[in-house]
């Protein structure tokens, strides 16, 4: 019953925002908080759950509205509860109660698809979730944020920004669609996610289905080479909903791999390892080095993303527990670090109206908070032992290298690298160095902006600590998963 | 030996017959009303009137579902398949009507009412056509009223949309005519059942193909979609979206009897494929051609267009499932059809024409029912959730791939995701903050196209959870 | 099984996460609360690191009781902490390895602590200084006492993050902002190196844990793994340790305040690799291979930093470049498989160069931030206890002996004959001289002769006098306040310093025999390996290095310190600094090459990437199916061109498409 | 057999007149000619009834109407000008593919034998025309009032459609003569805006 | 009543009708003044409705004339509409010329 009402409550709540006065902007932030932290609250007791299934079709196949805790989806929600109460309290757009309203429908349509446990309801929520993300963009892009006071001219990015976004995602999203059409007809249910004994498809439609699953998947991630939606969308998103949809949407891709992929299509996943491996290394290396040379913050971390997503990518198609398990800490992980990345940058261009690091220089000096929370972020992000990317990647990587693709660890290693190099230069770029004359001087964090990024950075120092919690949690499922692999080489003894 | 008058109508005929009458007769009940109405309430008159009988005439309609009937020597058939599209009809002839409520000049109201549901008993026709005469006279039923109907508007892009229409329609009317004619030729009989026992020669088959092009044409498939755009785009605002409907209905119903029950089992497959290229087609152009649009109604053509496309191409394989989807999806556009026109008749400022895009500009926040009404349309047509448009295309890709036109499929994918530009192209413009200075809030003369909206909306909305999709509704023709 | 029976025996110490987790606290106490703190944190964060080192004595003591002192030595502790997952157990190890370093980082830290209450004095972000040094102890505690590779690593990084946040403690110049970053990336090389290591050997034993790790080391991995393993875990010290060809961030990380310098680049985390080294002995012994690479490379090592080190005038750098060619020494005796050599050495070396740089922290204190040698002279009566400092650092550093330095280099020195690499030894050799040479010049320059602080800088050779050493003030209101900071805060650390690093190497008196070994005979198990007799005896080894180093500083004497000199030192000097051959100066153009074979390509493909592949390649064509989709709707546009004989032909063309497919349709059948 | 060419030349180059007439009242003309022909055509088709009321029909009724059509519009000032041709191109193109089409009909149609000699020859339920009356008013009334009264029926409908559907279209043009509802709408528009503002 | 009966083959009145259809479809398509347009239509339906009484004679089934004379009377239906539409359109404008009327495209 949890997982419905996370599901439907915040949706009801948002529409039910449009009904209050224009105006009511304080009170209607006021009830995204609350109910954002109701939201985690609640998610975080209903580890033990009971799913709710009901019938929705039964031909010509069968599907039910079927959602539930179980296994990773606990923790993604958990993440995605963490990220939207963060984000509302972080919010300071323009005309709230309608922002609100959306990241609250988007909340709910994350929790959906996080939660469902039958594909169809799966595909559902997963186009549900592009609708307000668009919204947002559209109207509350950074470029028209700015316009407010400056800068009338950039109305194109914001345009192409929403566009690319909706376009690559709708494109994955109907062949998602047409995917999870043929998986019924072929299995005759599509009540599968999270269920045992399944017996797996014949040989001609399983590659095709899989493939479809695969596309939208790696278009939601996204992996090279069908990222180039994401820098400008990451880019121009007002940075609340970036820090949510980088740190949990993108997520659905990888999700999808771990409880989709695997379960159902143990032999093809196993087939398509050698391409996924490889555009999982291509983006992996990438990203880090257009991550390097870039001079915009906010895409700097979105092709870190890349980079990043590139190797949870790797891990999941290793078909090694211990990677999994890492895959599964690191999708949390990133999810932490990024919103809180995003939250900071999003605070930063805020303050000084641009995102060029080459502008922006010697904030540390007079804005501490704001400089500890960015180090701290990018710490994570490149990977600092002790923190939460770290315990992902290690974990990842270690599998990697059990199940004998030590050169593709080796590869990896590189982006450590230079994760290092382009996370500092975007840290002291922006924080060091002296202050640049022509920028504002503004104040530090305020206390509520504080508050929102705490528990993103509470979160990535505990699971940087012990990601013992996330990983044994889900080690069941993923060994179970795994085992369905042919030839999958499982480390742990 | 000759059947005489007195045996050729029986009671059963009779009864068979009667919903469809009742909307026929509805209408000289209007146009006498009419008369002796007084001028306040002649418009309130005539449309509760004509709804009142469409209302009678779907509860009864709705009665003879599952008993299947051969009317007046197998010219006409109800029961179970045609049930469902005289109910789509009778529903969208009511909510068209709603939306006229506000629109139009007084002393045409009963006229132009009678003249819809003359058009509707034309489509009710259809869809219980049993034979090639019927066929071609409800068609001709149905758009020779949707002629006057186009063009009874003041304004000169409504007469042109008029013109073009008969001269097109006409001429696609006389293709029909001769495919029917080669049918008879070919058969020595106008009946369907005759078409589906006999021997495809050479004949049969051009026959088939001219009656075809007639059928697409009806349906605006691509490369017969042409009249399509300027006429919707010049037709009053609620014709078109009557005519959107109604038309598709009952010629779906035609090719749905055709290609299910009244070809040579061996050989349909062969002779309808040019119906699934078409279908293919008019995804693909209806919506690249939309992407180009900037006034709404011409838009929801072509949209219109592609959506025929999809479900034409869910008869492809002929499969009960087919079918079965191939009619809720027909439903669900119907709602978020209407409903998107309903939104179109309250951003109209003279209930005639339709909005530009740009007056859309920042809808979101003058008016934000009204844009998330239109967004919740614009939505399902895109086919995405949480409406009945993402329902029943997830079941209409389940059932074409299932019959194995995968190429459809993709088609249809490849369609839709180019339709998502063209939709969600509204919604942005919806949600962008516009300086709000330049921009005229056009409003519709009234508030009634809110009932239709409303009723849309629910229905979208409940159809994507409860997908109604009816059994038993394989076409027959005895 | 989780084994740990080589590294000690599981027991509870509690005070040990009292050791562990004070220094933590307080940094983190300092970073939240500084600003209300003000001028108490200084004491306050050498006061938890004084604790911590008492706390480590204690814990010293207590382990021995626990343990007993009977014939098997193998006192140690572990503590389970956290488990990640299956294999991925963490806990606290507590053995002499770690304690020797624990002891060493708690105590010179605590000293360094102290004297930088003087030296920082008056800095506005005085209480993040504290933070920054406490958080250091932690990590570097985090290191030494992790029963695990991966807790090593953390420490690892943490150590070099704390190093960052050091170097970089000025950040608003950039001077020191680039050289935080570079110490920074450099040290994620080695972290990586570690990091492919812990993946061999988590993918062979599944468990990170030393013990089990230790315990397959002999027959867990074949020689080429563990040639692997090693060299992965080299490239990590090579990082940390600031060995070639990865060095190059130690001089530039003289950009942080002096104290820094003293305890982190100098004293205890520089040194990381070789407590790696000497903690993953089972693995060198294993590995011939790995020790003579790592002998080699610490050899290079030392020399390279040896002649770099005659190059330099700014006294930080002398030092820096000192300390590298110091710790070439101790990875030179570790990796041959001295490896209680090698960790003596680090132990003499901690005192010494610790004292070394407070030393010249004195001066540059004293100087107002003047750190060119050029600038300085004279200084002996100026700043004679400073000059005292300096000198004991000196003769120790040269190994002169009784001082501590002479025992421990002796002893690398020796073991590396012992072990059959006389090349090494004779490098070492060569290297003692060279290092009596440079610190001598650096003693004379500095301290003898005439006061040249007022002289022209042009007129010294300095080219770029802004460049030349680090002249940006702290902050501009901190000279006033410097004159307040009591004196002895800074020189009673140095003070203190002064004894062990005079008296500390009398602990390998008596070589093989000597309580340094007996205290080391049970970690390092290496069994009675007395290889091939090395061609020189002790006495004659210690002689020759004796001869080489008085060799050293004869010269250095003869060039700075004599008349010719003092006649006019400023010429000379200015001569000296134009005629410096143009590798030394360039530093042997590591910098360049690293510059030109890493960086510039890695940004070069960067740019590829960024500007070419990602908005032309995939963009453009992505970009071109979406123009086409337009450019479509357009031309279907433009067929609508609402003349309705077109439609009608259009409608013709249909029918001439249907009738074609029908009339060859109806032939078929 | 002779007949049936003369007709069909009759009937063929009256309809390429019609279509290619300068001025409609030829068209008018030559569509008479047409029908006319035609109307014999069925009669050698024993279609008595169908050309009585081809001639009826369509000559007596529909080409008056033409030409009353034609004498009202050109009634004005210049009549029947026809302005730039928009696709002068097009004639040829049109015309081929156009005869394109016909020579695919025509071979698709005539490759194989017509009528019952393709076939075997059913009883259909519909086939009621006997011998001897076949084509008579009385064989095509009994038909039509039987089996065929529904499309009769229907027809009834398409007319009513034709009447109101021609009033409703030509009835009521001059914008004077509106009905003050839409006058009145619009001030409440305006007053609702005006408010709502 | 049988094919034998044909004086004319039946071949000849179907290759006569589609001739006249055709002709009429271009006319359609290449005329430009309405009141032609709508006439080539009449003499597409006259020729549908020739080949339906050929097939008629030829199958002795008079059902065929039962459908002429149906499409007849839809056809003077659909001539009444459309000529009061193109008087509708037209009564306004200079010229009879449907070229003219093309405000609407795209």
């Amino acid at each position: 019953m949890a997982a419905t009402l996370c599901i439907i409550v915040p949706i009801l709540v948002g529409l039910a925002l449009y009904a209050l006065p224009k105006k009511s902007d304080r009170i209607a932030q006021i009830i995204g908080i609350v109910l954002g932290g109701i939201i985690v609250g609640f998610v975080a007791i209903s580890a033990n759950d009971a799913d709710v299934s009901v019938r929705w079709l039964s031909r010509p196949f069968e599907a039910r509205f079927h959602v539930g805790f179980g296994g990773i989806s606990y923790w993604i929600a958990l993440l995605l509860a963490i990220a939207t109460f963060s984000s509302l309290i972080a919010l300071s757009a323009a005309r709230a109660r309608d922002f609100v309203a959306q990241m609250l429908i988007l909340e709910g349509a994350m929790m959906g698809v996080f939660l469902a446990k039958d594909l169809l309801l799966f595909a559902l929520f997963w186009d549900f979730m592009l609708i307000p993300v668009f919204v947002m963009i559209v109207g509350w892009g950074v470029a028209s944020r700015r316009s407010d006071a400056m800068n009338l001219g950039a109305r194109g990015t914001r345009q192409t920004a929403a566009w690319r976004y909706l376009i690559y995602n709708m494109v994955g999203g109907l062949v998602l669609l047409l995917a999870t059409a043929a998986f019924g007809i072929a299995y005759g249910s599509t009540n599968v996610i999270g269920a045992t004994g399944v017996t797996p498809l014949g040989e001609v439609w399983a590659p095709w289905i899989l493939a479809g699953f695969a596309f939208a998947f790696l278009i939601k991630t996204p992996v090279w080479p069908l990222h180039t939606w994401m820098p400008e969308t990451y880019a121009e998103l007002p940075p609340e909903v970036v820090a949510v949809v980088s740190a949990v949407q993108s997520k659905a891709g990888l999700y999808g791999f771990i409880v989709i992929g695997l379960p159902l299509f143990a032999n093809d996943m196993h087939r398509f390892a050698p391409v996924m491996f490889v555009l999982g290394l291509i983006a992996l290396v990438y990203g880090a080095a257009i991550a390097l040379v870039q001079t915009d913050a906010k895409k700097i971390v979105a092709y870190s993303s890349l980079s990043h997503l590139g190797l949870i990518l790797i891990g999941i198609f290793s078909f090694n527990a211990l990677a999994l398990q890492g895959a599964v800490v690191y999708i949390i992980a990133h999810g932490l670090f990024s919103a809180a990345l995003f939250l900071t940058l999003g605070y930063i261009e805020q303050r000084e109206e641009t995102r060029e690091i080459n502008r922006l220089g010697g904030l540390g000096a007079d804005n501490p908070r704001l400089a500890g929370g960015l180090m701290l972020a990018a710490l994570a992000a490149l990977g600092l032992p002790g923190l939460a990317g770290f315990a992902g990647e290690l974990l990842i990587m270690s599998g990697l290298f059990a199940a004998g693709y030590w050169w593709a660890a080796l590869i990896a290693l590189v982006p450590i690298v230079l994760a290092a190099a382009y996370m500092l230069r975007l840290f002291q770029m922006t924080m060091n160095g002296p202050h640049n004359a022509d920028l504002p001087r503004r104040r530090d964090l305020t206390w509520t902006e504080g508050l929102a990024l705490t528990p993103l950075v509470i979160g990535v120092v505990l699971l940087g600590v012990n990601p013992g919690p996330v990983a044994t949690a889900t080690a069941n499922a993923i060994h179970a998963a795994v085992a369905l692999v042919p030839g999958a080489k499982d480390a742990s003894r | 030996m000759n059947p005489t008058f007195a045996n050729a109508v029986t009671a059963p005929d009779v009864a068979a017959l009667l919903p469809t009458f009742i909307v026929a007769g509805t209408a000289l009940v209007v146009l006498f009303f009419d008369f002796f109405a007084p001028k306040s309430a002649r418009r309130w008159l005539a449309i509760g009137l004509s709804i009142l009988g469409l209302i009678v005439s779907a509860v009864m309609t709705a009665h003879q579902y599952g008993h299947p009937v051969v009317a007046f020597s197998g010219a006409y058939l109800v029961g179970g398949f045609s049930v469902i599209f005289s109910e789509i009809t009778i529903v969208a002839t009511i909510i068209s009507l709603l939306l006229t409520l506000g629109v139009g000049r007084d002393d045409q109201i009963a006229g132009s009412s009678a003249l819809v549901l003359w058009s509707t008993t034309g489509a009710m026709l259809m869809s219980g056509a049993g034979n090639l005469m019927m066929i071609f006279l409800g068609i001709e039923l149905l758009s020779l009223g949707l002629y006057c109907l186009c063009g009874m508007s003041l304004r000169s892009t409504a007469r042109e949309s008029a013109l073009k229409y008969l001269i097109l329609s006409s001429m696609a009317s006389g293709f029909m005519l001769y495919g029917m004619a080669l049918l008879f030729g070919a058969t020595g009989s106008v009946s369907l059942a005759a078409l589906a026992s006999a021997h495809v020669g050479a004949l049969f088959a051009m026959g088939v193909g001219l009656f075809l092009i007639g059928i697409a044409f009806k349906l605006s498939l691509v490369p017969f979609h042409v009249w399509t755009p300027d006429v919707y785009e010049g037709a009053p605002l609620t014709v078109t979206a009557y005519m959107s409907i109604v038309t598709k209905a009952g010629v779906l119903a035609v090719l749905a009897r055709i290609a299910y029950a009244a070809l040579p089992a061996e050989s349909a497959t062969m002779l309808l494929v040019p119906v699934w290229a078409v279908a293919g087609l008019s995804m693909i152009v209806g919506n690249l051609a939309a992407l180009a649009q900037t006034d709404l109604k011409r838009l929801l053509a072509y949209s219109g267009i592609a959506q025929v496309g999809y479900i034409v191409a869910a008869f492809a394989g002929r499969t009960d499932y087919g079918l079965r989807y191939a009619m809720l999806y027909f439903a669900v556009y119907l709602f978020m059809n209407l409903g998107a026109f309903g939104v179109l008749a309250l951003m109209s400022r003279d209930g005639e024409t339709g909005p530009q895009l740009a007056s859309f500009t920042g809808l979101a926040y003058r008016r934000p029912w009204l844009a998330g009404a239109m967004t919740f349309f614009l939505l399902s047509l895109a086919g995405l959730p949480p409406t009945g448009g993402f329902t029943a295309k997830i079941l209409l890709l389940a059932s074409t791939t299932s019959a194995g036109y995968v190429w459809l499929a993709l088609l249809l994918i490849l369609g839709t995701a180019i339709s998502v530009y063209v939709y969600f192209k509204i919604v942005r413009i919806m949600f962008v903050r516009a300086d709000e200075a330049h921009v005229r809030d056009e409003r519709g003369p009234n508030f009634t196209p809110w009932i239709g909206i409303a009723v849309c909306a629910a229905a979208v909305f409940v159809l994507c959870f409860y997908p109604l999709t009816p059994s038993d509704v394989l076409p027959a023709i005895k | 099984m989780i084994v740990h029976h080589i590294l000690g025996v599981d027991g509870q110490f509690p005070l040990l996460y009292l050791i562990w987790l004070l220094p933590l606290f307080g940094a983190i106490l300092l970073w939240a609360f500084g600003p209300q703190l003000k001028s108490l944190a200084g004491p306050i964060g050498s006061a938890l690191i004084g604790t911590a080192f008492v706390a480590s004595l204690v814990e010293w003591g207590l382990a021995t009781q626990a343990v007993g002192t009977n014939g098997a030595m193998l006192y140690g502790a572990h503590m389970s902490v956290l488990t990640w997952t299956k294999g991925f157990d963490f806990g606290l190890l507590w053995d002499r390895l770690s304690l020797t370093w624990t002891l060493i980082i708690t105590g010179v830290g605590f000293l360094i602590h102290v004297y930088s209450i003087g030296y920082m004095n008056g800095e506005r972000a005085f209480a993040r200084f504290f933070a920054y040094l406490n958080f250091f102890v932690f990590a570097m505690l985090t290191l030494v006492l992790s029963d695990n590779f991966v807790g090593l690593l953390v420490g690892w990084g943490l150590v070099g993050l704390a190093s960052y946040f050091l170097i970089g403690f000025y950040f608003d110049r950039p001077s020191a902002v680039a050289a935080s970053r570079k110490a920074f990336v450099i040290n994620v090389v080695g972290d990586v190196g570690i990091l492919y290591a812990v993946f061999l050997i988590v993918s062979k034993i599944g468990s990170i844990a030393y013990g089990d790790a230790f315990a397959a080391a002999q027959s867990g991995f074949t020689p080429g793994e563990l040639t692997t393993i090693c060299i992965a875990l080299f490239i990590g010290c090579a990082a940390k340790s600031a060995q070639v060809p990865l060095h190059t961030w130690l001089p530039d990380a003289m950009e942080g305040p002096t104290p820094v310098s003293a305890l982190i680049h100098a004293a205890t985390m520089v040194t990381a690799g070789v407590y790696l080294i000497a903690r993953c002995w089972p693995f060198w012994v294993n590995s011939p291979d790995a020790r003579a690479l790592v002998g080699a490379i610490g050899a290079i090592t030392a020399l390279t930093g040896a002649v770099l080190g005659i190059a330099q005038w700014d006294i930080k750098r002398i030092l820096a470049y000192s300390t590298m060619s110091q710790i070439g020494y101790m990875i030179m005796g570790v990796g041959v498989g001295a490896f209680d050599a090698g960790v003596l050495h680090f132990l003499t070396h901690a005192f010494f160069k610790a004292q070394l740089f407070l030393g010249a922290g004195i001066i540059i204190h004293n100087l107002s931030n003047e750190q060119d040698i050029r600038k300085m002279g004279g200084l002996r009566k100026q700043m004679p206890f400073a000059f005292a400092a300096i000198l004991v650092g000196v003769l120790a550093i040269c190994g002169i002996p009784p001082f501590s330095g002479f025992f421990s280099k002796d002893a690398v020195l020796y073991e590396t004959l012992v072990h059959g690499h006389p090349w090494l030894y004779a490098i070492g050799a060569l290297t003692a001289g060279l290092t009596a040479y440079y610190m001598f010049r650096l003693l004379f320059v500095t301290f003898f002769g005439t006061y040249r602080g007022d002289v022209d800088p042009s007129s010294l050779g300095i080219r770029h006098p802004e460049l030349a050493g680090v002249h940006a003030p702290h902050d501009e209101n901190a000279h006033t306040e410097h004159a307040h900071a009591p004196a002895w805060l800074m020189s009673v650390p140095v003070a203190i310093l002064m004894v062990p690093a005079t008296l500390i190497g009398f602990l390998y008196l008596g070589g093989r025999e000597s309580v340094w070994v007996k205290f080391f005979a049970p970690v390092f198990n290496t069994g009675s390996e007395s290889a091939a007799t090395p061609i020189l005896s002790e006495l004659a080894s210690t002689l020759l290095v004796l001869a080489v180093v008085l060799v050293g500083i004869a010269v250095a004497y003869i060039r700075y310190a004599r008349a010719g000199f003092f006649a006019n030192p400023i010429e000379r000097l200015r001569l000296e600094s134009i005629r410096m051959p143009a590798p030394l100066t360039n530093a042997l153009y590591f910098d360049l090459a690293i510059d030109y074979l890493v960086v510039k390509p890695t940004q070069l493909f960067g740019k590829v990437c960024a500007r070419i592949i990602d908005p032309i390649v995939i963009d453009g064509a992505v970009r071109e199916v979406s123009l086409s989709a337009s450019w479509l709707g357009h031309l279907f546009r433009s067929f609508q061109t609402g003349l309705v004989r077109a439609y009608a032909f259009v409608i013709v063309f249909g029918v001439a498409c249907f009738a074609a497919y029908y009339a060859i349709a109806g032939g078929v059948h | 057999m002779i007949a049936f060419w003369i007709l069909a030349l009759a009937m063929i180059a009256s309809a390429v007149f019609i279509i290619t007439a300068k001025k409609p009242v030829y068209s008018v003309i030559g569509l008479l000619a047409n029908f006319i022909a035609l109307a014999i055509t069925y009669l050698t088709l024993h279609a008595e009834f169908i050309a009585v009321i081809q001639i009826v029909v369509y000559s007596g009724a529909i080409l008056i109407l033409f030409l009353f059509v034609i004498a009202l519009l050109s009634s004005g000032t210049k009549a029947f000008d026809v302005g730039p041709d928009k696709m002068p191109k097009a004639v040829l193109p049109a015309a081929i593919v156009a005869f394109v089409a016909l020579g695919f009909v025509l071979v698709g149609t005539l490759r194989d034998k017509l009528g019952p000699a393709a076939g075997v020859v059913t009883a259909t339920s519909d086939q009621t025309g006997t011998a001897n009356a076949f084509g008579s008013v009385a064989d095509f009334g009994a038909s039509l009032f039987s089996i065929n009264l529904l499309p009769f029926e229907v027809t009834s409908f398409i007319l009513m459609v034709a009447v109101i559907g021609v009033v409703l279209l030509a009835g009521d043009d001059t914008p004077a003569r509106k009905t003050g509802r839409k006058e009145h709408n619009r001030e409440s528009i305006v007053k609702r805006e005006s408010i709502t503002r | 009543m049988n094919l034998t009966e044909f004086a004319v083959p039946i071949e000849y009145y179907i290759g006569l009708s589609s001739v006249l259809f055709f002709l009429g479809a271009i006319g359609v398509v290449l005329r430009r003044n309405p009141l032609i347009m709508l006439m080539s239509i009449e003499i597409m339906f006259n020729a549908a409705n020739l080949a339906l009484v050929t097939f008629a004679k030829a199958w002795a089934n008079n059902t065929g004339h039962i459908f002429a004379f149906l499409v007849i009377t839809v056809a003077a239906a659909e001539a009444a509409i459309g000529l009061a539409i193109v008087v509708v359109v037209f009564r306004k404008r200079q010229n009879v010329d449907v070229d003219e009327v093309a405000a609407l495209k795209g």
